[in-house]
């Protein structure tokens, strides 16, 4: 049932004026976290308040602007949209609370947050994108908004990293902008509102090249090795801007533009039909086992946070190509799954490396007897990317293990299998560092993070545990993921 | 070897026109479509329908009026192009305002002596001045019944004013043309344009139409011999004022 | 073709008289020298049209006393009259371009110039 | 009052006459002649706005003028692709108004000249707007030489010596282009015996349907012609210099508005020989597509490169062109509309761009981005305006360059050839990359001069221009579609010959 | 109507402009480029065109020359 409100709209616009209202106030430190906390609180409501009517089935929509008949912008807040929205603003919340402890005394505090604040309304935008063309807007939009947080140092390094990070996601987004005008020509509308808008009738050359540039346009940001390279060399910015990057808006942004590619824009039928997904599916298998043994190497904590992405990153991918209703709603949950766990870990990290200075791992000897409490969130996060049961990863693993049964090709779950190992290779000693190898003589002398800092730790360590451990959790079921998979798959 | 390289490509680029040409309708043949079809008629019912003899002045004014008025317009606008690019504080300047605080080296050639010019060329250009101007007079006012009209007639008058100030040295004329006159005169040529062509409205529904009864020859005359006047005066004075720019730069 | 060519001689000078002010234009390096080669490529395309309107054993479009068919097409003529008066325009803004950057640059030699900028 | 068919006659009289009287009202006063030309401009806007109304509802009329009946005289005939003359107004008059100050900032020596400025530009607008009207092949010539020579003369109306130069490279190839586009007009005339556009469509049919040659060469001669007044690769090396360097009030009407003269000149030969039927006119198509997309690729390539503001737009000009001139040759119905209506949004854009750079230039001194690091502190609102203009030009949806884009991209995959759908996007990812260029530098960017922090902002007669410019470049875009639908008849019947 | 005689006119035409081409002296290849409109005027005359012939007499060779001498007058005399 299609019910036409503002909300969706809203959700976005909020930010985008929060933003403006930064850039207008923000050199008061007052109304600078006024304007980000509020406008962060306002967004979570707005886009909680659509949440009771999502689950019983309602999607809102909304018709910004009609440009000519079928191309316009529009939105569409349906449950695969609501879920990713629902991420990206509670995520927004504490990534704002983090901030603003995390910068202060920093340099261009209007700028980092007024963009801040934008990228967020860019996320929510690519959520409830009603058509193509929405989403590639918003698609282009969070480049750019990222790219002053990138080069936020203004250093030499991180104006290369931006320079390589523009090259990168701005030409995957004229893919996708090449993408959608053949869907238009082939098809007529560049709609998202239906499980698949192409047939095979258009031939297999189109439908070819139109698969390859929306996943070649979408998997920039998605991060899929060879397109991998901006991300790692992006780790020098702030680190509240690394948690929103790697975790909640850039590579979802282009994950989810994944997901609607298979779902939305192809559908499951046909893609099964075509077959085009395998060599996706395999790819993304490739890109979990590199990635993970390349972070194996990393001595920079950020860095070895950055490989990690790539390959959890991976597991969407490879859970949506799969192509059963078990394994998508792995894929799906697995926004909140991988989101949660990683934002957690960036903000470890972060936190860390501002009441110590270290970034390395080798140096972190004896900080879990600093800060226990971060070290401890830490702990849950790493638990959850191996996959220990009543952690969030343990969901994802479960249920894309029992889509790639479904679909008979077992050795997916050799892949999951696999990374869960190295991942525990990685992540475990890390915390054996932290607990177990301090140096000889280390008292417990806790010199905790700020309130500011450690209290979104801990919030995300403790919804990494409940989307683990229970199927509603506040904000984010579990249900309306399945009511995404049911719609994608016609069920 | 540049030149000839450039020769040789000329050559080349020759070739094409060379077989366009020789497609196009035969020299002189008098069934080609140009004879046949628009010319046809303004040879038939011209001399009645335009009210001129000279079928050149009959199409200029009447038939192809606007492209007259255009061609004045870019003559204006040669004029205007000339000064927006010559004029200085310092060259061409009427106003005491336009003083510049210093006056730049060379300036103010109105006050250098003429070339010397020899008696003779001096004594034949006086001597002759007043019969160009009359030769002048004739070829705007009876141009159409004989060849010539506006424009040759304002090149020739502009030429005396030319010649004059050659001989007689730019100081002395440049006073004899003092700048609101030139800046009407200038602008003679589209203006009586715009006039004569409002007034066709009158006459016809349309701009720039003419009467075509046979009971209003006369005024449609009198408007004929009001553009050419106004075309050639002001094609005299642009002339002039182009030169007379050029000359004190 | 070269009967055709022969017939129409007027046609073949014009060429002849384009590609030599085209010449002219493209390998002189003086602005001034250009121009003329410019002067000289618009004589030859009046020359073409005024060829265009030509009837054999023609006269003057002149309707006075004494005149007979065939005449010549007038529109030509009055077209060539209007691009003449253009072709001076021209003329006249390039010299006096020519002037000032011969007054700013103390020359008008076109690499001289470029070599100035 | 719509039907009043005279306004046919004013749009162009009005700003050819206030040429003529501008130096003379002015004769006391110097002061004057803007406001004058400024009333002008607002009786030929009126007249203007009359005449589209007019076409909106009734489709193309004509006017004969001297009551002649065509084609035995001249007429001007008013279609669909004829209504740009509104961009011709609008960015016309908001020129002349940002000049009132601008001018101020001539050298002293060159103050005499102001008058004649004035004229100039009215000149340069009423020959645009006859040349968009007329409906004869020879009166489309002596416009498109009164606007030709009055462009030259503005580009070198500051006295520079670099823009004297300048001037003189333009007029050159300026000059040779109006002399092939006579020379075609007099082949056509020889082979149909006519002048009238309609006429010559007939006639080229019937008549003259065994002199292909000739047509050929007309065609070949007209094209090239244009080409160089529209500035397309391999002769577009006029334009850097002579936009980069006029005054920016120059600027945004050379840029804005006399490159798309090659483009309309361009859209009535294909009228025409569409019309005719008597070529197949797929080579000329391959060739444009060719031009079109190296101009775009190009153009936006050597504007990365460019610290300079101004020569940076000139560059994304050649770059624009050639999506319209892309559009022209993939000749579907689509690319055209698209094509045809970038013609309208590029004048606003490029005018918002150039005008706003002007300000800045006018206020500061500097012109480069380098040297203007920060002004998006000084001049805040000039600032958005051009960072409105830059997402415009790059196509980013809602704002006035996106439509036009997307349609002559769909146009490439309707028409097959994909490949020039990519070049078309991948060109605006390259002109993408330099307005973040800019935008870095005005707001992000430590400033290297620290006056440029206390500039003041635009005057008002700039500002207000500029930021009514900008409001339209997102105005255009939301309501995009009525431009389209507005063209699109035209673009029909254009094309209808083809059987598409 | 002599054929002769319009031959000896286009390549008198011919000749003169290919002098223009050839004159290093630029006052010569101005007074030459005047000569070069005279025999077109002629020319013109001589096909039934004599409104023509006398504006190409009065703008052509006239006026435009003048204005080129004024030019070389203004500038340099020699090409370099």
């Amino acid at each position: 049932m299609e019910v036409v409100d503002i909300r969706p709209v809203l959700a976005p616009a909020i930010s985008l004026v929060c933003a403006g209202l930064v850039f207008l106030q923000g050199s008061n430190a007052f109304w600078r976290r006024f304007w980000s906390l509020s406008a962060a609180l306002v967004k979570l409501v707005v886009v909680l308040s659509m949440l009771p009517g999502s689950l019983q089935g309602i999607v809102y929509v909304y018709d910004f602007v009609e440009f000519t008949p079928g191309i316009g912008l529009a939105f569409r807040a349906d449950a695969l949209g609501m879920f990713f929205a629902a991420v990206s603003s509670t995520l927004w919340l504490l990534t704002t609370i983090y901030a603003i402890g995390y910068m202060k005394g920093a340099e261009h505090r209007v700028r980092f947050f007024g963009f801040f604040a934008l990228c967020v309304s860019t996320t929510v935008g690519i959520a409830f994108a009603e058509n193509l063309l929405t989403l590639f807007l918003f698609y282009e939009m969070l480049t750019i908004c990222t790219y002053p947080l990138v080069i936020h140092d203004e250093t030499p390094e991180a104006l290369r990293a931006g320079r390589k990070y523009l090259i990168y996601t701005l030409t995957g987004g004229a893919f996708v902008l090449v993408a959608s005008v053949i869907v238009f020509d082939a098809s007529g509308t560049l709609s998202l509102g239906q499980p698949g808008i192409l047939t095979q009738e258009m031939g297999m050359g189109t439908l070819t090249v139109i698969f390859l540039m929306l996943t070649v346009g979408f998997g920039v940001k998605a991060a899929i090795m060879p397109l991998q390279g901006w991300l790692p060399t992006a780790m020098v910015a702030p680190t509240p801007v690394s948690a929103l990057l790697h975790a909640v808006a850039v590579v979802k942004a282009g994950v989810f533009g994944i997901l609607r590619t298979i779902y939305n824009v192809f559908g499951v039928d046909l893609l099964a039909e075509l077959g085009f997904t395998m060599p996706l599916a395999w790819l993304a298998s490739f890109t979990i086992i590199t990635a993970s043994v390349i972070a194996l190497f990393q001595d920079n904590f950020k860095r070895r946070l950055a490989y990690s992405t790539i390959s959890q990153l991976s597991y969407i991918v490879l859970a949506a190509s799969i192509l059963t209703p078990f394994a998508a709603t792995a894929a799906i949950a697995h926004i909140a799954n991988q989101a949660f766990p990683k934002i957690t870990m960036f903000f470890a990290a972060g936190a860390i490396a501002k009441k110590t200075g270290k970034k390395n791992i080798r140096e972190l000897a004896g900080i879990g007897y600093k800060m226990p409490w971060t070290m401890g969130a830490f702990t849950v996060a790493s638990l959850s990317f191996i996959g220990v049961p009543l952690t969030a990863g343990f969901i994802t693993k479960w249920y894309m293990s029992l889509g790639a049964l479904d679909a008979g090709e077992w050795w997916f779950v050799v892949v999951t299998a696999v990374s869960s190992i190295l991942n525990a290779a990685y992540w475990l000693p890390i915390v054996y560092i932290a607990f177990f190898k301090a140096p000889p003589g280390t008292v417990m002398h806790v010199e905790e993070a700020s309130p500011t800092l450690l209290v979104p730790i801990l919030v995300c360590a403790v919804y990494v545990i409940l989307l683990g451990a229970t199927v509603e959790v506040p904000g984010m079921p579990f249900s309306l993921a399945e009511a995404a998979v049911n719609f994608v798959f016609g069920m | 070897m540049k030149n000839a390289a450039v020769a040789s490509l000329l050559v080349i680029f020759a070739i094409p026109l060379l077989i366009a040409v020789a497609e196009l309708p035969p020299f002189g043949d008098p069934d080609a479509p140009i004879h046949t079809h628009i010319s046809a008629r303004y040879i038939e019912q011209g001399v009645e329908e335009a009210g001129a003899e000279n079928l050149v002045t009959g199409v200029l004014l009447n038939y192809r009026g606007f492209d007259t008025f255009g061609e004045v317009t870019v003559i204006f606008t040669a004029l205007a192009a000339a000064l927006a690019v010559l004029l200085t504080s310092g060259g061409v300047q009427y106003f005491q305002e336009d003083r510049p605080p210093a006056p730049p080296k060379g300036a103010d050639e109105s006050e250098r002596p003429p070339t010397p010019v020899s008696p003779v060329v001096l004594f034949v250009v006086r001597l002759l001045a007043p019969f160009i101007g009359i030769f002048a007079a004739f070829v705007i006012l009876h141009g159409h019944v004989t060849p010539g009209g506006g424009f040759q007639g304002g090149a020739i008058l502009g030429a005396m004013f030319i010649v004059l100030t050659i001989v007689l040295g730019a100081g002395k004329v440049r006073p004899r043309l003092p700048e609101p006159l030139a800046r009407w005169l200038q602008g003679a040529a589209p203006l009586s344009f715009v006039l004569i062509g409002a007034l066709g409205v009158a006459f016809t529904g349309f701009y720039l139409g003419f009467p075509p009864e046979h009971s209003l020859h006369l005024v449609r005359e009198l408007m004929m011999v009001v553009l050419e006047i106004g075309i050639g005066v002001g094609g005299a004075a642009i002339f002039a004022r182009i030169f007379l720019a050029m000359e004190a730069d | 073709m070269l009967e055709a060519l022969w017939h129409n001689i007027d046609y073949v000078a014009s060429v002849v008289l384009f590609c030599i002010g085209l010449y002219i234009l493209i390998a002189k390096n003086n602005l001034i020298k250009k121009f003329l080669g410019l002067n000289i490529m618009e004589t030859a395309v009046f020359a073409f049209i005024v060829t265009i309107g030509v009837i054999e054993g023609g006269d003057a479009p002149i309707m006075g006393h004494g005149a007979q068919a065939p005449f010549h097409s007038p529109i030509p003529h009055a077209l060539v009259l209007t691009g003449i008066v253009v072709a001076v325009s021209t003329t006249a803004l390039a010299l006096s371009l020519i002037i000032r950057i011969y007054r700013q640059c103390g020359t008008i030699e076109a690499d001289e110039l470029r070599e100035m900028e | 009052m719509i039907e009043w068919p005279h306004w046919m006659a004013i749009v162009v009289l009005a700003p050819l006459s206030g040429a003529v009287l501008t130096p003379i009202v002015s004769l006391r006063d110097r002061r004057i002649a803007p406001w004058f030309a400024l009333a002008t401009m607002t009786v030929t806007s009126v007249a203007a706005l009359f005449l589209i109304m007019r076409v909106a509802q009734e489709g193309p009329f004509s006017y004969p003028l001297g009551a002649w009946t065509p084609p035995y005289g001249i007429e001007l005939r008013f279609d669909e692709f004829s209504a740009a003359i509104s961009v011709v107004c609008l960015v016309g008059s908001l020129a002349i108004l940002c000049s009132v100050r601008y001018t101020e900032w001539l050298r002293e020596l060159a103050k005499p000249r102001i008058p004649y400025y004035y004229a100039l530009m009215l000149l340069n607008l009423g020959g645009m707007i006859g040349f968009m009207i007329t409906g004869d092949l020879f009166n489309l010539f002596v416009f498109l030489e009164i606007l030709s020579l009055s462009g030259y003369a503005l580009v070198a109306v500051s006295g520079e010596r670099t823009a004297e130069m300048a001037a003189f490279k333009y007029l050159l190839m300026g000059a040779i282009s109006s002399l092939l586009v006579l020379f075609s007009v007099g082949i056509i005339f020889g082979i149909t015996g006519s002048l009238n556009m309609v006429d010559v469509t007939t006639r080229l049919a019937s008549v003259a349907a065994d002199a292909t040659m000739p047509a050929v060469l007309a065609l070949g001669a007209l094209t090239i012609g244009f080409m160089v007044k529209a500035a397309i690769f391999p002769v577009h090396v006029w334009l850097p210099d002579a936009h980069a360097i006029a005054p920016s009030p120059i600027s945004a009407v050379l840029s804005g508005l006399v490159v798309k003269v090659g483009i309309i000149g361009m859209l009535r030969v294909y009228q025409i020989y569409y019309g005719s039927g008597i070529l197949d006119l797929t080579v000329l198509n391959q060739v444009l597509l060719w031009l079109g997309a190296i101009s775009i690729v190009m153009g936006a390539f050597f504007a990365i490169f460019q610290d300079d503001i101004k020569l940076m737009l000139a560059y994304s000009t050649i770059s624009n062109i050639g999506y319209i001139v892309m559009g022209l040759g993939l000749s579907t119905n689509l690319s055209v509309i698209g094509g045809a209506v970038h013609v309208f949004n590029h004048a606003l854009i490029k005018a918002t761009l150039f005008l706003a750079a002007g300000a800045f230039i006018y206020r500061t001194g500097y012109r480069t981005l380098t040297d203007l690091r920060g002004i998006g502190r000084a001049m805040p609102l000039t600032s958005i305006a051009l960072s409105i203009g830059a997402v415009s030009i790059v196509g980013i949806p809602p704002t006035a360059g996106f439509l036009c884009k997307w349609y002559i991209a769909l146009g490439a995959f309707e028409a097959d050839q994909p490949m020039f759908g990519f070049a078309l996007i991948f060109g605006a990812l390259f002109i993408f990359i330099y307005y973040i260029r800019m935008v870095n530098a005005f707001y992000f960017q430590e400033p290297i001069h620290k006056e440029v922090l206390r500039v003041e902002e635009a005057p008002l007669t700039m500002l207000g221009p500029i930021l009514l410019l900008a409001a339209l470049c997102l105005i255009m875009g939301i309501l995009g579609r009525i431009p389209l639908t507005f063209i699109e008849p035209a673009a029909l019947r254009m094309l209808a010959p083809l059987g598409g | 109507m002599s054929m002769a005689f319009d031959i000896f006119l286009l390549l008198f035409l011919i000749g003169t402009a290919l002098a223009v081409a050839h004159s290093k002296d630029l006052l010569a290849a101005a007074i030459l480029f005047s000569s070069y409109s005279l025999v077109l005027c002629l020319l013109w005359q001589h096909r039934g065109a004599p409104d023509v012939a006398m504006t190409e007499a009065a703008v052509g060779a006239g006026i435009t020359t003048v204005l080129f001498l004024v030019t070389i007058g203004r500038t340099k005399r020699r090409e370099k």
